[in-house]
């Protein structure tokens, strides 16, 4: 039996049919779920995708969080530990939401940055053993709004609570410190009971020619499939 | 029911970095404008709101800021009534 | 009203009048005035636009309709076309080039087609406030661009005088539709209605493409111009996706996007296509501000909207397909027999005329004859010139020859996941579902090299974008072209043009491509100076297996470095060479029988590779830059070695810049085997050198060595950009 | 020399089309906000300005606003001083 994997639609979503053929290509059986549905038909894993997702003009994610859809996912997180996985617009709308902690900005770029970037597991989530730390993948980034922010206090609890999940690294200078959008912590990423998200886009990332096929392993073990 | 205009600020808080405020005074400097020490950017939202009274209005603005218009992680805001005659 | 106020010359005035057989009303003078302007009526370019060969193998639709259309194989048609923004960028470059972007993604959206990729041709000036501008534009294209999902997998951006005041930006959209899925403006019928989707009508640019694009600029303009659109790519996606959905129901009979003059000459032009008369009701036009006029209504050029009528069998299901995407269709007004357009506004009619009159009754400039300019003398003084080893540096970081990497990493190039090579390649190459045939997209826009001989830079731009599609083996299916020029009422601007389509006409038989659609921006022209001709040609092309495209990149030691189709004398006219030393001659005529010769050798060679392990096509910064770049994109732990011993012509055939030579490495083992079949095609080579162990580039000329740079150093110096911000041009 | 604090406003004209205004109103009268007539959105431009006089700093900021903070095709601009209790 396929896994059924709930992707949800905003208006402005366009992220949306890559990760559909991405789940897809992973031989799982993608359910695309609209931004004004009340509830998650009872669907145990959900991907909110890239995109944006009501144009994103005011701050990425902001009028998404507040979606009908959102109140039911977050009611399924809380109740039933749905598993979720935000991927760049799912990631800001994830914060937005304050289903996880801090918030994207601006890049210290002031611009959108396209290209292929590594990233590194730093902790395994608790509900994710199958990512562990020292893991590197290779992804691209397709965001103008990707800087990890959080209040000064709340970032020593996210590192003490291992809610840090992904951080950037640059294997030319084997360093940890960098970061193509000013993160705090180069942070790429983080996860939170059974919910994680990332900036980089697995999706893009399924067979050699795209550059790298690495996303066929993270979305695996999200799934928690043999590919 | 009147209809009164208020006028929101949003700014980034002090301590969050301001990329394109940064660009701007950079280009600034550059275009040999001497002077400015700091140059930040913010949201400016202007509302036309139906309400029973200016404090009626004021409470939406507040909750609309609340809820949308700012990010508490990295935003603050602020709200004044305007006269229509500004 | 006096129709000069509406742009019009005395004499149309004259021609209107008798068509309409009584003096117009103001609002039919605003409507002559947008649909005669040269924006729209092509009054200038139309007979020479004729000179065009339309005509081919794949063509499904040539020029005409909103873009040229394809054949990729039997089920797979492709609409692309290029179109231009230059103006409103220069009065906001942001919002200008969004909603270029915008613009052009709307007339591939009324074709059927679905975008699946953009690519922008930029140029600016050589004053500083060029990276101003830049940044803008850039940010313009990205922001639309990356919001609604389409990647833009490549373009180009030049530099050069004249362009300081109107810079260019022109964008190409490429969409595929279903075989069969043919739509477009062609199929309303008497007794249906017509709907108008979309963002609410504003006084947004009244009378700005139409009016403003159609005469040069000058200072005291500042104070008149129109209000800018601005972009809104969200309302941009909605209005796409709920277009494509109505269309896959089978319920829409016409449509057409709103571009320049809006309502005016979207309507008009649907009822001439149609055959058919229209009577439209502006009170039922959505406005987006009160006391709106019906002449601002019919001219308003607020983006994002689209006019459709539906058919009697599945209208239903397309308007209900609309509105799952949160939009409405309007009805403004019903389909007539005849050809009468009729408008009425509260309750009045308030203009009354034959929809062809507004279409295709204004009077059109002769053409003048299909000769080519004679090549001008260039004579040999540049030749002599010689170089050092920092010019060759020079050459790396010249902004015409320089990475483009800060540009094309603001835009993403990747959504749709079909890029199997974008914007750091010479050619894109996207892997479509639902189809073995790769889809090949390709750029050229040369302002330097059509400056002297503008018949010679039409020649070049369509060899360039044919040569760039061969270094993957792909056959053409079609061009489209976007022309830049000055006031085409000044002979010497109108010589050009004439010249510019002779040479793209010339080239595109040769090589045997049809030209399926384009664009003309004329008056690009402020204060009496004009840019250099620049014609902006896009291709596209196709081959199976795109998942595993032919390297451009030098990845092993021991291969030779050959080049193929050398000019026996290679000129420096035209060249970023020649330009370093304040130069700037006639660029040579492209040799579009070796050039051909060549691409079908690499179509062949294609098949099985047969020891040739990367291909590029030289152009800018010559067979130098090919190298440097082949060199760059390899792998580390290989260095080059070339050497050029041709006593005078060496540093010629160094950064000569003509079209149609191709710069391939080839297996030592195959060097013999390669040169005999390069002979066998009657194509000159000459031998530059070859890959080695180590980490340096080192050239000889004439027995000296100029110079031996670590890859560091080259990979900086074509860089030049680092650490600047956004990596604009710093002068 | 001292320092002054002004603040900028700038805000599209009012016949320009409101993208990010237009969405945003939208979403919140769908989220069941009622009231809310009008919504623009603007920048908003604080700036710390090293000037003799608050005059000149005042006509620092309307160069600035002129030059570079607002295209004058879109936008228009107001600048005040703020008090630094504010
Ligand atoms: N340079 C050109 N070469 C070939 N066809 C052209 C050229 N310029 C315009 N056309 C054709 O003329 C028609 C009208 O063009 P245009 O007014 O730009 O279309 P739209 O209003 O859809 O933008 C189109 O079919 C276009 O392809
Ligand atoms: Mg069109």
């Amino acid at each position: 039996m396929k896994t059924k994997v709930a992707v949800i639609r905003f208006p402005g979503s366009n992220c949306d049919h890559d990760t559909v053929l991405a789940l897809e290509r992973i031989g799982a059986e993608p359910v695309t779920l609209l931004h004004h549905a009340d509830n998650l038909r009872g669907l145990r894993y959900v991907v909110l995708p890239g995109g944006f997702s009501y144009g994103d003009y005011l701050r990425a994610g902001a009028l998404a969080a507040h979606a009908p859809i959102m109140d039911a996912l977050q009611e399924a997180v809380e109740r039933d530990q749905v598993r979720v996985l935000g991927i760049c617009n799912g990631f800001q709308i994830l914060c937005e939401r304050g289903i996880l902690p801090g918030a994207l900005h601006a890049n210290v770029s002031g611009e959108f940055r396209c290209r292929m970037e590594w990233i590194e597991v730093v902790s395994t989530p608790a509900a994710w053993p199958g990512f562990t730390p020292g893991m590197r993948f290779r992804l691209p980034i397709a965001h103008a709004d990707g800087a990890y922010r959080i209040a000064e206090g709340e970032r020593k609890t996210l590192w003490e609570s291992h809610s840090v999940f992904l951080r950037y690294h640059d294997p030319v200078n084997d360093s940890q410190e960098y970061s193509p959008n000013g993160s705090v912590d180069a942070i790429a990423g983080i996860s939170q009971g059974s919910v994680m998200a990332l900036m980089p886009h697995p999706e893009r990332a399924m067979e050699q020619w795209m550059g790298s096929d690495d996303g066929r392993r993270f979305l695996s073990l999200w799934l928690e499939v043999n590919r | 029911m009147s209809q009164y205009r208020l006028r929101m600020a949003v700014t980034l808080k002090p301590e969050v970095l301001d990329p394109a405020g940064q660009a701007t005074q950079k280009v600034v400097a550059e275009r040999g404008y001497p002077g400015v020490v700091s140059l930040r950017i913010g949201k400016l939202v202007d509302l036309w709101v139906d309400a029973s009274s200016a404090e009626a209005a004021m409470a939406l603005a507040q909750t609309l800021g609340q809820d949308f218009l700012a990010n508490p992680v990295l935003e603050r805001f602020e709200v004044w009534v305007i006269n229509d005659e500004d | 009203m006096n129709p000069q106020a509406v742009g019009l010359s005395a004499s149309e005035a004259q021609v209107a009048r008798q068509l309409v057989g009584r003096e117009p009303n103001d609002l039919e003078w605003g409507l002559f005035g947008a649909l005669w302007s040269e924006h729209c009526s092509y009054k200038s370019s139309r007979r020479v636009l004729a000179w065009l060969p339309k005509a081919g193998a794949a063509v499904v639709a040539g020029p005409g309709g909103n873009a040229g259309v394809v054949r990729l194989d039997d089920e797979v048609e492709v609409a692309f076309k290029v179109e231009s923004h230059n103006h409103p960028s220069y009065v906001e470059p942001v919002q200008g080039a969004a909603t270029g972007v915008g613009g052009i993604i709307r007339d591939i959206v009324a074709m059927g087609a679905r975008p699946v990729a953009l690519m922008d041709s930029l140029r600016f000036g050589d004053d500083d406030r060029a990276h101003r501008l830049l940044n803008g534009v850039v940010a313009g294209v990205g922001g639309y661009g990356n919001a609604i999902g389409v990647p833009t997998v490549g373009g180009e951006v030049y530099y050069g005088p004249g362009y300081d005041k109107n810079p260019l930006v022109n964008v190409l959209c490429v969409g595929t539709r279903q075989s069969g899925r043919d739509v477009g403006a062609r199929g309303a019928r008497v007794g249906q209605t017509v709907y108008l989707l979309g963002q609410a009508t504003g006084r947004d640019g009244i009378h700005g493409a139409s009016l403003l694009a159609s005469r040069d600029f000058s200072a005291e303009d500042q104070d008149m111009r129109p209000t800018v659109q601005v972009g809104d790519p969200y309302t941009g996606k909605l209005l796409m996706e709920a277009t494509l959905a109505a269309i896959e129901t089978g319920g829409v009979a016409a449509v057409q996007d709103l571009g320049a003059a809006g309502l005016a000459s979207s309507s008009s032009e649907l009822a001439v296509q149609s055959g058919v008369g229209l009577e439209l009701d502006l009170d039922q036009v959505p406005c987006r501000e009160l006391h709106m006029s019906a002449y601002e209504i019919m001219l308003s050029e607020t983006q994002e909207r689209m006019l459709l009528v539906f058919n009697a069998e599945r209208g239903k299901e397309a308007l209900a397909a609309i509105s799952a995407w949160g939009l409405t269709a309007q009805p403004i007004g019903r389909v007539v027999a005849g050809g009468r357009y009729v408008l009425r506004y509260e309750g009045i009619e308030v203009a009354n005329l034959e929809a062809s009159w507004l279409v295709d009754g204004c009077p059109l400039v002769a053409a003048g004859s299909m000769v080519p300019s004679v090549a001008p003398e260039v004579g040999q003084a540049a030749e002599s010139v010689s170089f050092e080893g920092r010019d060759l540096l020079a050459i790396l970081g010249d902004p015409d020859c320089r990475d483009r990497q800060p540009i094309y990493q603001r835009y993403d190039s990747m959504i749709q996941t079909a890029t199997v090579w974008g914007p750091e390649h010479d050619v894109a190459i996207l892997a479509l579902k639902g189809t073995r045939y790769g889809l090949y997209l390709a750029i050229s826009g040369p302002g330097r090299w059509a400056a002297v001989d503008a018949y010679a830079g039409g020649r070049a731009a369509v060899a360039l974008v044919v040569a760039r599609l061969a270094t993957q083996g792909a056959v053409p299916l079609g061009l489209t072209d976007g022309l830049n020029l000055g006031n085409p009422d000044k002979p010497e601007v109108k010589a050009a043009f004439e010249q510019m389509i002779l040479g793209i006409r010339e080239a595109a038989l040769a090589l045997d491509v049809p030209v399926t659609g384009g664009n003309v921006s004329f008056h690009n022209e402020t204060d009496g100076q004009a840019i250099w001709p620049t014609p902006v040609i896009g291709g596209v092309g196709r081959r199976e297996r795109p998942t595993a495209p032919w390297s451009d990149g030098l990845s092993g030691e021991n291969l030779r470095l050959i080049l193929v189709n050398a000019p026996l004398v290679p000129t420096l006219g035209g060249s970023v060479g020649e330009r370093l030393h304040g130069i700037l001659r006639a660029y040579p005529r492209v040799r579009l029988q070796d050039l051909a010769r060549s691409a079908a050798w690499l179509r062949q060679l294609s098949q099985n590779a047969g020891g040739v392990r990367a291909v590029r096509a030289v152009a800018d910064g010559g067979v130098w830059l090919a190298v440097v770049k082949m060199w760059l994109a390899g792998s580390a732990g290989v260095g080059v070695r070339l050497d050029l011993d041709e006593s005078a012509l060496s540093w010629p055939r160094l950064l000569c810049e003509e079209v149609g030579q191709f710069l391939v490495a080839v297996d030592e083992s195959d060097v013999r085997i390669v040169l005999d079949q390069l002979a066998l095609h009657g194509l000159q080579t000459r031998n530059l050198g070859q890959s080695v162990a180590g980490t340096h580039l080192t050239l000889r000329v004439n027995g000296d060595e100029v110079g031996c740079w670590p890859r560091q150093e080259i990979s900086a110096a074509w860089r030049s950009w680092e650490g600047e911000r956004g990596g604009q041009r710093t002068s």
